[in-house]
């Protein structure tokens, strides 16, 4: 048998292309630059390279194809518009990572160790999480295009192995930042070979690894159907982990606390964009025969989820646990728009993911703010009175939450309607009630965080909220503005998105 | 039908009277009580016009109506802002004004120590205006709105001196009983709407016609039920006698002489459901016997003069109420009674306050005595007041009670017999305690304080007590003579042929004469003969004290309604907030609890972790299975 | 013609302005405040003369595309019921800011803060109540919520936080409850041509009789929870003895009557087969609110509380009065809505000038009030007597309509509802004799009476109170016509004199 | 033989190594269970591409053995750093973070 030379459409793959140079180069000055220039070089290059994803991403915007890659990533609609928006978050997480007080100084150094301290204070910042996150954030554009199980697997990979790392390096109590990032690990292999083992038995199924492959044996069910019902099962095990649904959920609470919140919030928006817009990707085109046997269980898992991510927010005492049980609720309600599996369920979803995104980054800016002297204070009870410490601060944060919450005005109330009348019209009627119960639950402890900030005063324990940085400020307001136009005036970009999103097989 | 436009005068002038003083405050104490009394006058003034006016025209014209505008009117249900004076709201219209008028005048001179007397003032006109205006509606909604509107006034001026926590409460209580009467005027009129599509007089009436006769017994017991509040009949006529917290004047008008007797002027109003609804009619009769004896027994065991006087009111009205009751024949004797009661009572009561004006407002009549001698007019005017009650002729009481006896006597059956044997009592009972008051008062040997120095009222409390005392001498006379009230009322009422006599009318006048001069001797004998304790014994019957006690009203009232209704309250209080408000609240906790719960998953440790996906991956196989097998 | 929307707008300029004023400047503030509101009620007076009583068709109607791919507009227009509540709400809310002068003091934040907290949601109660696009509604119902909420929470008093968030916990509850429904109507929309939220074309929507029932329960039980209906009530007591006397008033006044208001123009118009379903249990609830309502008013210690539950007997009544399906009962509930915002507005208000000045909202520690401050003691004696529906007063008109109306075709309930009116006599006069009665209490010798401005802001009240109650026809003109179109189409007609024969 | 015992056979391994994540404390050893899960993956891949008489199964068998190759890198470090701060292999000391 002969091989045929890969034919790679290199303009279409470019965003993906952009940013693994740019994390090349980003090694290279890791490597060469003085430690004075690195930072800033560093930033300049990711920034760089991102805009530069995004700009491409912009012009290829209408175009659409299969054999991008040797039929192994398909670039269409759905594709683009979640690397867009993938690109657009990871920009505004940047200009938080940008804050180095947030990392170790040497990562390899033993916690409170004299290297470390020397490093801190030559000012021997090294700045690795850049290329890190350039590698995360290429996976993650690889993720939901990707168009067989192989590129879905190494996408896979290639986004989660550079978030191992990058939550383990927070400066501040790093023994937790190193445990979370060990959880994050172990549970990610264990969870990715799930989905390898699920793949196999797809593979065994279809005897092929494309999708419109698996499409087309489902269709005319060629084949052993246990072997496709256990490949989905298992393979469902891999992504439902990183999306975080119940009962696979488990990592995130710890890793959102140990994290460094910078890289907490990278991780808990554009992960979430990328894993849902692999589910979409893979239900929507490959499975979509064999709805029958996913929808139940996918429904199954969605109200767990739902559920139980309100119930336990609401005992939750620390605002980054709050957060990422509030993230477990909300996948809950997206996974509503993977089961719709119909074309508003893909629009919907698309828009939800991008503006619950844009608000999550929003939402940690504003945690990275409040500090102690010892750091970060994410302790809930030690942010009472914010509202009268800072009322700007508290405002917004107020607003993210009440985004969350699903009110009218923000994006997460459209978001909201949009993909619960998505699921309703599949006839998902049970999840949708369970969502809008769940809402109610999970509108009671986001209340309670506004409560607490507006309505208690404030104790005296020098809990302070820092001066944002420029660049803090600054995605700050661009979340802001994002939720609330969305919430206002969605129209422009939800016609966008109908009008782009279609899978192409 | 004739239609004047000066009716609204009637009602507006005290009105605007009440409004002006009211809202002038203090800058009006130095003229309000001239404004005022001034208000009634021009009122009685536009009556007294528009009676001359009546007299004029013939029978068939003399009604005479206003539309003023559209007051409601939604879907079928219109009623107009209408007023209506005929025959039988004239008569009601000259008694309130005249009176009324009088009664300012007389208050002039007795509040003129108190200095909130302009609020007094204010409070008599808007009485004024909505008593005028409960008897010149043209329909049940507007004669309502009267009708709620003297109970506000009675209940401020009940209330006048509510700086005594006993008065606020009287005025309280004043107030929630006629509101239990109104209720029944609501569902009147609610029945009236629903079965014959309209609340005005003329369209019910003409509706009657063919109207079936059980809803019209519904609305004539509902009418009942009003009745009984606002004119203090059995079972609530409880309020009346601690009314007299009132100023003796208000006493006098509201609580005598006019607003307890709109009750007697719905039913004649209304003659034509009784009329068509026999049950209807005997239960009224039935009230109004019950309340003459009951009143008059309680009047025997009171030693305070208001009470007392208070309590022969309720009997009184009493009478009028039955005579109401029999129908066609009794309206005219019952308004007559009410018109000459109008007199004498007012007039009674002016002299009671005149009294107590004189004995720095003691009101124990065990504390008096020997009065005559101070007070010669008030003895006088007071007498003659006591003999036209009493019924003695050519007093005013001998032509309208006689009458009501009569007519009793005559109505067909057993029915005729009892009533006429009631009426009897009643009037035997009224002549006793009527004379105790007298005598006790103004004879015997003086029983005052020390700090008392009895002296005769200033002419303007004189005056009017003068008047009144004429009225009550010759008003009986008047109206009676040549049946002239009951041919002047004739029109309003259905045509009945006169039943046969059981009893030759002289005859009953000779039987009630003899009752009555027994009750005084009684009286006299009981009081005049033997020593009257400056307190009242304890050591006396059983029924004395139960007397003394309203028979025992107040404590059932009390112990039945009041103590289960203020139970039910706080049981309804605690329910809402542990039962209702428990569960919302318990919801709440749940949620919580179950999260705190839950959060029990997470151990911390990455294994447990894993095998939570095994169990996940579990859960995913099992899901798939349920639906593949 | 978009004169809604500017008067909507009105408002939101005023806050512009207020947001651009010195934080030091609080008098200037509360003027710019004042101007506002008076403002926007003389624009509204303005359109209500512009108004065409007998045209039952929407008036003022205007429609922009706001969603497009949801079919969602920005659509606007009243008829008679809309035309009265708004006019209700705009006029109420200059006497607000003026009554309440100095209640923005005692909040956490500034008086900027409270004012552009009012103004904003003066221009929200504009909008819910002139919304036709079912969408739209929806997003000002939940959206109104905040500024309440922060309204009691941070310029309350007592358990302020605690209320506030009962408040707002409650309805927003009902509100996802609702939208349940309203997700399930916009899908249906899309099955049966096109996906809308138009009212109108929402109400031709075919459905199974089970579908209509559910989701009318969604919309009722979000509707019950704000106008609040036995037993979704407990919110109330709580929010009002906590919110300013000002914020109740809205409350009480104007965003319950929402739910009242939602009732008739949602409810009604786009279930008119479940609601007939629904009808007997709503009756029984409304019923049961009078009686309940009144009894823990009569039990109640504290003058807010006491208030707030005799709003929910009130609200018993327009429920009924709704739901009886008769012009009387219907054109009464509306008028009852009316009289209502402004009979609780007296007492709120005269009631929080009394606590204020002694510093109690104990019933107890007030008393002989009438000779120390005459004026107040007469406002709130006045303010009483139109709560319990003395006739002269507007409320009796309003009641005695809904009290007939519902009698001609439900007689046992109408009866029930008829003892209310008894105890309304006893849950008024029990806290006039305490508080305004009696000898002067210690403490109370040297209050002050009404000033100026309080006196200027309770007489538009008193005036409109005694008005009405003798001359209602001109809300009734406008709102008959509206009234008999619901009941027309809901296909029922009133029920014929029976002359007894039954 | 039958290639079905290849695919029993990779099951096997597979639970083998879902078990000893579970049960195993230490860190190396529980990341050598996972790459033990992946290598039964592998055979599975391998053993169907086998029997559809596909190649693909075997390329991704490469990719598989070269991720997991990366996985032992970025693994290794973790576990290291964890191992000197802590100065223990266990899993189970590594619960700062919990509830």
């Amino acid at each position: 048998m002969e091989f045929v030379a890969p034919v790679l459409n290199y303009t279409l793959l470019s965003p993906i292309l952009i940013l693994l140079g740019g994390a090349l180069i980003g090694v290279l000055v890791e490597a060469f630059v003085s430690k004075a220039l690195r930072p800033i070089t560093q930033l300049s290059v990711t920034l760089g390279s991102l805009v530069l994803a995004l700009v491409q991403v912009w012009r290829i915007h209408n175009e659409s194809s299969t054999s991008a890659a040797m039929s192994s990533v398909t670039i269409d609609g759905p594709g683009l518009l979640l690397q867009a928006s993938i690109i657009i978050i990871s920009i505004i997480s940047v200009f938080l990572i940008a804050d180095t007080e947030q990392f170790t100084a040497l990562a390899a150094a033993l916690p409170g160790s004299d290297e470390e301290r020397h490093a801190l204070q030559t000012g021997n910042q090294v700045t690795e999480v850049y290329p890190l996150t350039l590698f995360a954030v290429s996976g993650m554009l690889v993720f939901p295009i990707a168009s067989d199980l192989i590129t879905l697997f190494v996408a896979l990979e290639m986004l989660s192995l550079p978030l191992y790392l990058m939550a383990g390096l927070s400066r501040r109590r790093r023994l937790a930042s190193q445990e979370s990032a060990l959880k994050y690990f172990l549970l990610g292999a264990f969870s990715s070979a799930f989905f390898l083992f699920g793949a196999a038995f797809i593979y065994g199924f279809a005897s092929s690894v494309t999708f419109s492959g698996i499409h087309d044996a489902i269709a005319n069910a060629s084949g052993n159907d246990v072997f496709l019902l256990i490949g989905i099962a298992f393979l469902s095990v891999g992504l439902l982990f990183k999306v975080g649904a119940v009962p696979f959920h488990a990592w995130s609470p710890d890793v959102y606390q140990g994290a460094p919140t910078p890289v907490t919030a990278f991780m808990a928006a554009a992960t979430k964009v990328a894993a849902f817009g692999a589910m979409l990707r893979i239900f929507y085109t490959a499975f979509a025969n064999a709805e029958w046997s996913w929808t139940p269980m996918l429904s199954l898992i969605a109200i767990i989820t739902m559920v139980f991510g309100s119930l336990v927010a609401i005992a939750q005492r620390d605002v980054k646990r709050m957060l990422a049980y509030s993230s477990i609720a909300h996948a809950g309600f997206l996974l509503s728009g993977v089961i719709a599996l119909n074309k508003a369920g893909l629009d919907a979803s698309i828009f939800y993911l991008f503006a619950y995104g844009v608000a999550t980054v929003g939402g940690f800016a504003i945690v990275t703010l409040v500090r102690d002297a010892a750091g970060e204070v994410t302790d809930l009870n030690r942010w009472k009175g914010l509202g009268k410490r800072s009322p700007w601060v508290a405002s917004s944060f107020a607003f993210f939450l009440l985004a969350f919450a699903g009110i009218p005005l923000t994006s997460g109330f459209i978001g909201k309607f949009s993909i619960f009348s998505a699921a309703y019209e599949s006839g998902a009627t049970g999840v949708v009630i369970a969502g809008v119960l769940s809402s109610a639950i999970a509108a009671f402890f986001y209340i309670r965080v506004i409560v607490l900030m507006f309505f208690t005063d404030p104790i005296e324990d020098g809990t302070s909220v820092e001066i944002p940085s420029s660049l803090t400020q600054l995605t700050i307001v661009i979340s802001l503005l994002v939720t609330f136009v969305l919430g206002v005036f969605p129209a422009p970009l939800l016609n966008f998105i109908t009008n782009l999103a279609t899978f192409l097989r | 039908m004739t239609t004047s436009s000066s009716l609204v005068y009637l009602i507006a002038l005290p009105l605007v009277g009440a409004t002006i003083l009211l809202l002038a405050g203090r800058r009006a104490d130095k003229w309000g009580h001239i404004l005022g009394t001034l208000m009634s006058a021009s009122s009685f003034a536009v009556g007294v016009y528009q009676l001359t006016q009546m007299l004029g025209r013939s029978n068939e014209a003399r009604p005479v109506t206003q539309k003023l505008f559209e007051w409601i009117s939604v879907g079928s249900f219109k009623v107009d802002a209408g007023l209506m004076l005929d025959q039988l709201s004239i008569c009601f219209v000259l008694l309130i004004t005249g009176v009324g008028t009088l009664i300012h005048i007389y208050s002039i001179s007795y509040m003129s120590h108190d200095h909130d007397r302009r609020r007094f003032f204010a409070y008599l006109n808007l009485f004024i205006a909505a008593m005028l205006l409960l008897v010149l509606g043209n329909s049940y909604l507007n004669l309502y709105v009267g009708w709620e509107g003297v109970g506000l006034a009675s209940y401020l001026l009940i209330g006048f001196w509510n700086q005594k926590p006993a008065y606020a409460t009287a005025s309280k209580k004043a107030f929630v009983m006629n509101r239990i009467g109104d209720m029944g005027l609501s569902f009147a009129i609610m029945i009236a709407f629903a079965t014959l599509g309209t609340v005005s007089f003329d369209g019910i009436k003409a509706a009657s016609e063919h109207a079936s006769t059980a809803a019209l017994t519904a609305i004539g017991i509902m009418l009942l039920v009003a009745a009984t509040g606002k004119s203090a009949q059995f079972p609530l006529q409880a309020w009346l006698g601690d009314a007299m917290a009132g100023p003796t004047p208000v006493s006098a008008l509201i609580h005598a002489a006019t607003m307890v007797t709109a009750g007697v002027y719905l039913i004649t109003r209304s003659n034509f459901i009784f009329d068509a609804a026999p049950t209807a009619q005997l239960l009224v009769v039935i009230v109004g016997a019950i309340t003459l004896i009951f009143g008059a027994l309680i009047g025997t065991a009171k030693d305070d003069i208001k009470k007392a006087l208070a309590a022969s009111t309720m009997s009184q009205i009493g009478y009028m109420i039955l005579g109401a009751g029999l129908g066609p024949v009794g309206y005219a004797f019952a308004i007559m009674h009410l018109l000459t009661h109008g007199f004498f009572k007012a007039g009674m009561f002016l002299g009671a306050g005149s009294v107590m004006h004189g004995m720095n407002d003691e009101v124990n009549m065990r504390k008096y005595g020997a009065l005559r001698k101070f007070m010669p007019i008030t003895f006088i005017t007071f007498g003659l007041g006591y003999l036209a009650i009493l019924g003695v002729p050519p007093f005013a009481g001998f032509y309208s009670k006689d009458k009501i006896i009569e007519t009793a006597f005559n109505a067909a059956g057993n029915k005729g017999l009892i009533l006429g044997i009631v009426t009897l009592l009643g009037a035997g009972i009224t002549a006793f305690y009527m004379s105790r008051v007298m005598i006790l008062t103004f004879t015997g040997k003086s029983r005052w304080d020390d700090d008392a120095h009895p002296h005769e009222s200033p002419l303007l409390m004189w005056l009017p007590m003068a008047i009144l005392a004429i009225g009550s001498v010759a008003s009986g006379f008047l109206l009676s003579n040549g049946n002239a009230l009951v041919n002047w009322l004739a029109p309003l009422f259905a045509e009945h042929e006169e039943e046969a006599e059981r009893l030759n009318p002289n005859l009953v006048s000779g039987l009630a004469l003899a009752v009555v001069a027994l009750g005084v001797a009684i009286a006299f004998i009981k009081y005049s003969r033997q020593e009257v304790a400056a307190v009242a014994p304890e050591d006396v019957s059983v029924f004395t004290k139960i007397a003394r006690k309203d028979l025992m009203q107040d404590a059932f009232n009390e112990a039945v309604f009041m103590r289960t209704g203020q139970a039910l309250t706080a049981t309804l209080v605690k329910t809402d907030e542990a039962v209702i408000d428990g569960a919302v609240q318990g919801v709440g906790s749940m949620a919580m609890g179950s999260g705190s719960v839950l959060r029990g998953i997470q151990t911390g440790f990455v294994r447990s972790y894993a095998a939570l996906i095994l169990v996940g991956a579990a859960l995913l196989i099992g899901a798939i299975w349920m639906v593949t097998k | 013609m978009n004169s809604l929307t500017l008067l909507m707008l009105l408002p939101l300029i005023g806050t512009a302005v207020i947001a651009a004023l010195p934080k030091s400047n609080e008098t200037l503030t509360k003027q710019v405040a004042l101007a506002t509101t008076v403002i926007v009620a003389a624009a509204t007076i303005a359109m209500a003369v512009g108004f065409q009583r007998d045209n039952v068709d929407l008036q003022f109607v205007e429609k922009y595309s706001w969603i497009p791919s949801f079919g969602i507009n920005f659509s606007l227009g009243i008829d008679g019921l809309s035309l009265v509540l708004i006019l209700m709400s705009t006029v109420l809310a200059p006497i607000v800011v003026l009554a309440g002068w100095n209640e923005a003091h005692g909040g956490r934040w500034s008086v900027k803060v409270f004012y552009v907290l009012i103004l904003v949601l003066e221009t929200m109660m504009i909008g819910v109540f002139a919304a036709t696009d079912v969408f739209l509604f929806y997003v000002i119902f939940e959206a109104m919520l905040i500024p309440v909420y922060f309204l009691i929470g941070g310029y309350g008093s007592g358990q302020r936080s605690a209320a506030a968030v009962k408040f707002l916990i409650y309805s927003l509850f009902g509100g996802l409850l609702m939208l349940g429904s309203i997700i399930a109507l916009y899908v249906m929309s899309g099955a049966q041509g096109g996906h809308t939220f138009d009212l109108a074309a929402l109400s031709q929507l075919q459905m199974t009789s089970t579908t209509q029932n559910v989701l009318f329960l969604g919309f009722f039980i979000a509707f019950a929870i704000k106008a609040p209906l036995w037993p979704l009530h407990t919110w109330l007591p709580d929010a009002a003895e906590s919110a300013t006397p000002g914020t109740s008033v809205l409350l009480l006044g104007v965003l319950d009557k929402v739910g009242t208001f939602g009732m008739i123009r949602y409810c009604l118009t786009l279930f008119p087969d479940a609601s007939k379903t629904f009808t007997p249990l709503i009756l029984v609830l409304s019923v049961i609110s009078i009686i309940y309502g009144a009894f823990l008013a009569i039990g109640q210690k504290d003058l807010k509380r006491l208030i707030a539950f005799t709003s929910i007997s009130h609200f018993g009544f327009i429920t009924m009065g709704i739901f009886a399906m008769t012009s009387q009962g219907h054109s009464g509930a509306t008028l009852y809505m009316f009289n209502h915002g402004f009979s609780t507005a007296a007492l709120f208000l005269v009631g929080g000038w009394m606590i204020s000045r002694r510093g109690s909202s104990t019933i107890a520690d007030f008393g002989g009030l009438q000779r120390v401050t005459p004026v107040m003691a007469w406002s709130f004696f006045l303010a009483g007597m139109s709560s319990l529906a003395l006739p002269g007063m507007s409320s009796f008109v309003s009641e005695f309509l809904v009290l007939v109306g519902t009698f001609t075709r439900y007689p046992v309930h109408a009866a029930i509802a008829t003892f209310g009116i008894v105890l309304a006599a006893l849950y008024i006069l029990i806290p006039v004799q305490k508080a305004l009665h009696g000898p002067t209490t210690p403490g109370n010798e040297e209050l002050s009476d009404l000033n100026l401005r309080e006196k200027i802001a309770i007489a538009p009240v008193i005036a409109i109170i005694v008005a009405l109650g003798f001359y209602p026809s001109p809300l009734l003109n406008v709102i008959n016509p509206a009234s008999a179109h619901v009941i027309a189409q809901m296909g029922f007609t009133d029920p014929a004199p029976t002359n007894g024969d039954k | 033989m039958d290639a079905a015992n290849y695919l029993y056979l990779s099951v096997l391994l597979f639970t083998i190594g879902a078990v000893g994540v579970v049960v195993r404390r230490n860190a190396i050893v529980v990341f050598m269970c996972v790459e033990l899960m992946l290598n039964a993956a592998n055979l599975a891949f391998v053993t169907f591409s086998r029997i559809n008489g596909d190649l693909n199964g075997q390329v991704v068998a490469f990719f598989t053995m070269v991720v997991a190759a990366c996985e032992v890198v970025v693994g290794l470090a973790i576990i290291v750093t964890i191992y000197r701060s802590r100065r223990s292999a266990s899993v189970d000391d590594a619960s700062l973070l919990k509830r």
